[in-house]
């Protein structure tokens, strides 16, 4: 059997390269796909727990589907937005849209 | 080492090595495409946890349509197949800095937890029923189960207001 | 754990077969390659420019309440099997849900976002 | 356990017993005892593309008046052979500018897309994988369908290719709302997602129950298909020829496959959902006639898809979008809401009671449907009158007169 802390290890590995990706890239989308690995890495670690300490109720489950939903609308917004600022700057680097910056 | 476990690792080390390329691959194209993979993987590891459903909701909703939605973004914002130049910023070595003290402090974290090695129980055979049953319930999420679709109604009406504009047609 | 390894084989094969497919395709064929056979098909014009991609932004509006969509169905499915096991008003629940999921379709719908043109 | 009652099983049992007694592992005896079963399933599946390619070719060519292939074996039926030793001696020609391996992985994500929704299509009773997912897993395999198409589409580096990808997947997407909405009916009827659940919740066909969701379901996955009416990906008078342009020899033979097994393998879908699966008479007792029936079934739905293709203009993109968003989509849900709300209160009055209790409901939706688009109709032509009125159009001109050259006049 696997046991917990390496679900714990890998989600934790995949937050900090999720973290690193927003923190790093210039393109608005790739900075998202960072969130989203974020977000995965939670449910992974959400499912394990769920498994580990109490399989036998459908609340870890419950919490992931609606992470699905949180992260659904994230991505919907967070791409309308990125579709607005491109019209107006023609371009999605988030270092170039520096309007509010000073 | 059991069979599990070997399964376990080959996904760990392609998953991470997947997000590893979707956060450095200059091309925004190739890093949908691996972040596809790390979803995939991220499925493979609900379906060891045996969250079925959850395992096969990833791939519709991540694969299905989130991935395809960020694949037409960028599609969409790009006037060039290509990207040129680095698409990380001078920004980077702090960035793996404190990613790497994140994780760092997440080991940290997990090592001083006593966690289970087995779990206590097998997952009951109904666990979709149970888990619509627990949605529904006033005992268990039906609030968070009705926000969540005004959530996403919320959702839906800000993105179509901020992305279509009538003149823009 | 059973299904999934079945599963895992069966999508294994359905990988192989094809790449055993375009593999044969690749050895038993022939290969002489010359510029204008690789060169980007258009019916003989030569491109102009890069695949210069610049799409409307009703695809995206498509994508967005397909996402949404498919969102709200991963909830309906769960519901759907506990159906059976529902009291009236847990029924009444999910009839409210489809009520808001055809609440965003029809803003859609007046707000244009699903016109093709 | 005999043979004739459990076929499969008995097959297994001494296959099983006859690797243990060569010292292998339990747990390994199981994987290979997968192996051979996933792989005589995918073999078959994908060897039955060849018959149906002679098969469509053959009633397309009826439809059209035409005699079909011919020439190659009695009723041209060694034609696809022919076809694909021809195509195996054809060269892969890769592209300079696309991306190459995203190009030639595309075809084979497609492919495998299409072909893994048969792990869990109960061929018989007690055969196929029985998962409490597989409905939903079925939808999840045809997110690749979709991802090979965007893959193959942008690698090819070209512009019609690209367009075309992006329509056939904006196309899908739309389609596949109301697939999975039509999904949600037998899945709620049944009360699982497993296919051998809902085949054997089926005493009445689920096709009694909602007709409607199974119009639904066709039509919506002939249209995720890209089969005429809906082959816009393959306009070609539009897009030259869709998102495979640029692909030649096998790997666009691996394309032309995956479509025909698409269209069959909803007709599988189709049959398993709504009309019964391997039901029949005497299916319960000898198994193996349950894949005859499901097979014929299958291949009736098949022939639908065939049938439509032969008899029906292609419809236009805003249509087409039109028609799954602002039709297919709202009568889904109120499918769903009337389905779900009845069948609390006809549970208890036995299958055909029920059945038939969802079948009037059906029929008041299709026909309060079919007045309001009357009504529309009428509204719309009020609005916009078909026959031209007096001063709707300017005047026509008179013809220019002939302008006569110079040289000609001389």
């Amino acid at each position: 059997m696997i046991p917990l802390n390496w679900y714990l290890l890998v989600s934790a590995a995949l937050f900090a390269l999720g973290l690193f990706g927003v923190l790093s890239r210039k393109n608005a989308v790739a900075i998202l796909m960072g969130v989203e690995l974020m977000l995965n890495a939670v449910n992974i670690n959400l499912l394990a727990f769920w498994r580990y300490r109490a399989p036998t109720e459908a609340t870890g489950l419950a919490f992931a589907v609606i992470v699905f939903a949180v992260a659904a609308a994230e991505v919907a917004v967070g791409l309308a937005l990125f579709i607005a600022v491109y019209r107006r700057f023609k371009s999605v680097a988030a270092d170039e849209i520096n309007l509010l910056k000073w | 080492m059991t069979v599990m476990q070997i399964v376990f690792l080959i996904t760990a080390v392609v998953t991470l090595f997947a997000a590893f390329r979707v956060v450095t691959t200059p091309n925004m194209v190739h890093a949908a495409l691996w972040l596809i993979v790390t979803l995939f993987g991220a499925a493979v590891f609900y379906a060891l946890l045996q969250a079925n459903f959850l395992a096969v909701a990833q791939v519709v909703v991540y694969i299905g349509a989130i991935a395809i939605l960020m694949m037409f973004v960028i599609m969409l914002t790009r006037r060039e197949m290509r990207d040129r130049g680095p698409q990380t910023g001078k920004q980077w070595p702090w960035a793996a800095v404190i990613a790497a003290a994140f994780f760092g402090g997440l080991v940290w974290l997990g090592q001083q937890a006593a966690l289970p090695a087995a779990p206590k129980a097998d997952v009951p055979k109904d666990s979709i029923a149970q888990l619509g049953q627990a949605l529904v319930s006033p005992n268990g999420f039906v609030i968070p189960f009705e926000v969540a679709s005004v959530l996403l109604l919320a959702a839906l009406i800000g993105a179509v207001y901020l992305a279509w504009t009538r003149h823009q047609s | 754990m059973n299904t999934w390894i079945y599963i895992a084989i069966f999508i294994f094969l359905s990988l192989f077969f094809p790449t055993l497919l375009a593999v044969a395709g690749w050895f038993l064929g022939p290969r002489r390659p010359n510029p204008i056979k690789e060169d980007t098909y258009e019916c003989g014009l030569e491109t102009v420019g890069e695949t210069w991609v610049q799409f409307k932004i009703q695809y995206y509006l498509f994508a967005l309440v397909f996402l949404v969509f498919d969102v709200e169905l991963v909830f309906l499915y769960p519901w759907a099997v506990a159906y059976h096991k529902l009291p009236l008003y847990a029924v009444g629940e999910g009839v409210l849900f489809i009520a808001l999921l055809a609440a965003a379709l029809i803003y859609a719908w007046r707000k244009g976002a699903l016109e093709w043109s | 356990m005999g043979i004739l009652s459990q076929p499969v099983g008995a097959i297994a049992a001494w296959l099983q017993a006859l690797l243990e007694g060569w010292g292998l592992a339990p747990g390994l005896t199981k994987v290979i005892l997968y192996l051979i079963g996933a792989g005589l399933v995918a073999t078959l599946v994908q060897v039955w593309v060849i018959f149906l390619i002679w098969f469509e070719r053959k009633i397309i060519g009826r439809f059209q008046d035409r005699l079909g292939p011919n020439r190659v074996g009695p009723y041209g039926l060694l034609q696809p052979f022919a076809d694909l030793i021809k195509i195996i001696t054809k060269e892969v020609i890769l592209p300079a500018k696309a991306d190459k391996a995203v190009y030639l992985l595309g075809p084979i994500v497609m492919n495998a897309g299409v072909l893994a929704i048969w792990a869990v299509i109960p061929l018989m009773p007690m055969v196929g994988m029985d998962t409490n997912i597989a409905a939903l897993y079925t939808i999840a395999v045809g997110a690749f369908a979709t991802l090979g198409i965007l893959m193959s589409g942008w690698a090819s580096n070209n512009k019609f290719a690209l367009v075309s990808a992006i329509r056939t997947v904006a196309q899908m997407v739309a389609y596949e709302v109301p697939t999975v909405l039509a999904l949600l009916v037998p899945v709620l009827l049944a009360g699982t997602m497993s296919l051998h659940g809902i085949v054997k919740a089926q005493h009445v066909w689920f096709v009694i129950f909602a007709p409607l969701a199974f119009l639904i379901y066709f039509i919506a996955s002939v249209a995720e298909v890209g089969r005429t009416p809906f082959d816009l990906l393959e306009a070609e008078s539009e897009i030259v020829a869709g998102f495979h342009i640029e692909y030649s020899g096998m790997v666009f033979a691996i394309f032309y496959v995956a479509d025909f097994l698409h269209a069959f393998t909803i007709g599988a879908l189709a049959a398993v959902l709504f009309l019964g699966g391997w039901r029949g008479p005497g299916a319960e007792a000898f198994p193996l006639l349950g894949v005859v029936y499901l097979w014929i079934k299958a291949f009736a739905v098949y022939f639908l898809v065939v049938w439509a293709r032969g008899s029906l203009p292609r419809v236009r993109i805003d249509q087409m979008m039109d028609f799954s968003w602002k039709f297919l989509t709202p009568l889904a849900l109120i499918l769903l809401v009337v389905a779900a709300v009845l069948d609390h209160f006809v549970i208890g009055l036995g299958v055909w009671g029920r059945a038939l209790s969802h079948l009037a409901a059906n029929a008041v939706v299709a026909w309060l449907v079919l007045q309001y688009l009357e009504h529309y109709d009428r509204a719309r032509a009020r609005q916009r009158p078909m026959v031209a009125q007096p001063g709707q159009y300017p005047e026509a001109r008179p013809p220019a007169p002939v302008e006569t050259s110079p040289e000609t006049a001389s």
